[in-house]
């Protein structure tokens, strides 16, 4: 397990203890969603695009000179969008390996593991998939 | 708001007993039943007391809980007979719901009948279980399908339709009414009109069933589908009607038991009459029941009534939703039923619904199976409230509420 | 008479309700279960709970309840995969029953797989519902059906299924358990057998799925078809498990909501990933419910105590039933299970059931739907007793009275 | 309504009041079968032939000189085939006409009706619906 990626994630916990209603809780995730950079809209292809029936992510990933691999993502439903930020958080900005071995825990913690059922449909489960094959695959290149 | 005094709400939801539940500490909302109605207790406990005292195979059986169960099962063909108005009981098939029945007339109607050089009319309007059957067919067969298009307010557009029409389909579908915009299609005029270019008229009743009293003879159609989970019966059966020249000419679709007359290796296997021809397998014999109860219970409240109740709650729906700023109403065709379809302005469907069930008010967001409605009017998806004979005024007041809430953290 | 100890046979019945009935002032002896298996009070109490307090329609809700329900829903397919020792949980498709199953292979990877000069493989032992589909796809397809002959004892002919093999099927059905003969096939073996000549192998367990703890990748068939009232669970529910390979190769069957990825009338219209492909359309909810509860109390009691208490009655049933004069048993082969099948010389079968059935035994009388196994052994039918969990040998003793009282009468 | 195959009902419905009891009907019914005169194998062709799948009947028609339908009957399970015997007993030897028009409510009144039921497949209903075909067939010729 990743260091990186642990600490990363409990520090989102932590930020998320301030807020024991679930209003704003959402409130601050919307507000995440409202902070994210946007992504160049030359990335906003078909090949990015991760289609759940609710809501849909763009997702994309190049390396930086760092060996890290830099997501960046964008939804167009503003709640997606701001766990789609938190996301980022967690897993932008690592290497390959760190990435392909995490194991995402903080969306149970903080209340929000709804959101990446498989029941939901709005394309986060499969984001979160596709950024661990990302690692994958920049980890055996 | 006109409430109707004849028509005791509080006591009618006391028999649903899903409605006493809470949600995040809310009183549940249920603003989803086109997706699925909630069960009345006597439907409920039809099924069980069925399973717990009477449930045997049924046909071909010579003991006592077969005969038993097998009359109950074929009462309800009657009673469903009746219901729905068919000429013959031999016109109901069981199946396992809307979508089962329109496979079934693809697969066997629709397999015989269509071939390359045929057209196929479907309307703008299908759910995707009235579209994808013909799409998969059309590609092995090689028919064209043409489309019937619709106005802005979600109505079938009459030059559209015409010019479909022109075209001499073979096959015509079109859904009583519609799952997202709520739209109530002029079945009985469409029928007629696609009968004179001799086509043959299927009518997706899905949503109409538990709306609307429904008289197969008067609208005149070949063949209506519908399903029991969505008029207050069982999940996993379904109906199709068919008029009985056309059962009696189609082949089988699915093979098994029940089916037959005679099966052999050595010789032709021969078919069972309609209904039982189309029937292969273990029917769902709790859910026939259960829809058995369904209906009677639908009749002792009464259609009519059922349908002025929610006529007036589309109607305050749209009327105190219309006053959120932003508010944008998708489907306001004149004569609507069953659902009321909203964007607002700068916020995702999905993001209004995540708040709302925060809020105890349950609402179906997305495409609601119909993609081609999304991609004409180039919209994402809709929130969706959609009522039935046990929703509130107030209920409506919580959903209001509840996307003002929404729209005022979204934006 | 081999009593088991440790299976409190008096606490086990008590959980079945419809134990508790009369028919005609008799208490019900049931032993008609492979038709249909008398549900447990915690299968028939898990779908009211659910109807009662969880319904909704499942996947692609944003509301607490439709997550609630699918994750239910969902947790079944896990629980089945885990039952059946699939490798993963996208090998199980939930169907209608055993038929449904079945008509799934034949009109999707049937429909694109067999040809002209194929061939088919069956055995005489087939329910029609492994039979018909295929007869139905070879006229429509033109590949030939080659029938895999039975011994006089029922079980398998060695010989035939060698040449059977030499024909290099495309295709191999067989059941698990024959339901008229209950002759267990090594399917183990005779999948390994057919995989050897190339073919792809479809297991008919609707008889095995009570009576037998199922490991479908020990077996290794490719196919295993199973129905859930068969298995202590409701009616209208059961499933298929199919290769993940083959799956994904499979083109859909039924077209409908929740089996697409997009829908189009512009585009191509692109199809859902497997099990979802296949399970087109609102699904049996209450049945998965159902389906859950019934692999629940099945590992509860524990199949290998199931399985023991019912060999057990079958040859206490044999034994006894050998005693009447001119009793034919029918079906002798070494491994059985399920069910005794007999003739009385000078007797005819529905003769037997009626007078049993005024004695309050319920038993099934006639071809069972295997009428090639009757032409086969020229006999009009037979009586069948069939066996579950909550049989007894009591039951046994009432079935041979009435025999012999019958015989008394009708002779 | 036939007064003649009225009479004949009443007068079985008479006959059955001795057995009130399941067992002594049933061997009545079985004594009956046994009784009633074999069909001519002639007759026992498949044109004949009404396949339930429980047991099999066979049923053939014939007009006598007198204008009278006679029918003959048999079928391979003995309950069935007495319970045929009574069938012919009401309807045969009548006018196409009251045949047509017939009545048939005796198996209900001794407590029979369920093997008339379409579930019981014995072959039955079939053949009292053959009957009447039989009956409106000749009154048209
Ligand atoms: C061996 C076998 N196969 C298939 C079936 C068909 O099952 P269902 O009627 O549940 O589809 C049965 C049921 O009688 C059976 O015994
Ligand atoms: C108009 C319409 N047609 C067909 C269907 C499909 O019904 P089912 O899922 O019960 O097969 C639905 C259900 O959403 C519907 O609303």
């Amino acid at each position: 397990m990743s260091a990186t990626i642990d600490s990363r994630q409990n520090q989102i916990i932590e930020e998320f203890e301030m807020f024991p209603d679930w209003m704003e809780k959402y409130e601050h995730i919307i507000e995440l969603g409202k902070e994210l950079n946007l992504i160049d809209e030359s990335k906003k292809i078909d090949d990015n695009l991760i289609k759940g029936c609710q809501s849909r992510v763009w997702l994309s990933a190049e390396m930086s000179p760092e060996g890290n691999v830099v997501f960046e993502a964008d939804s167009d439903a503003i709640i997606t969008k701001g766990l789609v930020a938190l996301m980022i958080r967690v897993l932008s900005d690592a290497t390959p390996k760190e990435i392909a071995e995490s194991n995402l825990h903080f969306l149970e913690e903080i209340g929000l593991n709804a959101h990446l059922s498989p029941t939901r449909s709005n394309g986060l489960l499969s984001m979160v998939k596709q950024m661990k094959m990302y690692g994958l695959a920049f980890s055996v290149r | 708001m006109k409430r109707n005094a004849a028509y005791d709400l509080n006591a009618l939801r006391r028999e649903f007993p899903i409605l006493d539940r809470e949600v995040y500490g809310h009183p549940l909302v249920y603003l989803d039943s086109a997706a699925s109605a909630q069960k009345p207790r006597v439907v409920i406990e039809a099924q069980r007391e069925y399973e717990a005292h009477f449930h045997s195979n049924i046909h071909r059986g010579v003991h006592t809980l077969a005969t038993q169960a097998t009359e109950a099962y074929e009462g309800v063909r009657s009673k469903l007979t009746e219901h729905i108005n068919a000429a013959r009981r031999e016109e109901i098939i069981f199946t396992s719901g809307t979508t089962d029945s329109i496979n079934l007339v693809a697969g066997t109607w629709g397999r015989a009948n269509l071939n390359s050089g045929d057209v196929v009319a479907l309307t703008r309007l299908e759910h995707h279980s009235n579209i994808v059957p013909w799409q998969i067919l059309a590609k092995e067969k090689g028919f064209d399908i043409v489309v019937i298009e619709i106005d802005e307010d979600g109505s079938l557009c009459e030059e559209s339709l015409k010019a479909a029409l022109s075209r001499s389909p073979k096959l015509l579908c079109v859904s009583h009414v519609s799952n997202t915009l709520g739209t109530v299609n002029d079945v009985t005029r469409i029928t007629a009109q696609a009968h004179e270019v001799g086509a043959v008229v299927l009518v997706d009743g899905a949503q109409a069933v538990p709306h609307k009293k429904i008289d197969v003879r008067d609208i005149g159609c070949d063949f209506y589908a519908a399903s029991g989970h969505k008029m207050y019966g069982p999940s996993g059966v379904g109906f199709l009607y068919g008029k009985a020249e056309l059962l009696e000419e189609m082949p089988p679709w699915k093979g098994g038991g029940e089916m037959i007359q005679t099966v052999s290796f050595e010789e032709e296997t021969t078919f069972n009459v309609p209904p039982y021809k189309f029937e292969a397998g273990t029917p769902h014999l709790s859910g026939v029941i259960g829809l058995g109860a369904a209906l009677d219970w639908i009749n002792s409240v009464g259609l009519d009534k059922i349908a002025e109740h929610e006529e007036a709650l589309i109607k305050y729906a749209s009327e105190r939703l219309s006053e959120i700023e932003g508010m944008r109403l998708i489907g306001t065709s004149k004569d609507k039923a069953s659902v009321v379809s909203f964007l607002v302005d700068g916020t995702h469907p999905s993001d209004i619904g995540t708040i709302l069930d925060q809020l105890g008010v349950a609402v179906r967001t997305g495409h609601h199976c119909t993609e081609p409605i999304m991609n004409k009017l180039g919209i994402p998806g809709t929130v969706r409230a959609s009522f039935a004979a046990y929703s509130t005024f107030e209920e409506v007041d919580a959903l209001v509420a509840g996307v003002e809430r929404a729209v005022k953290m979204l934006r």
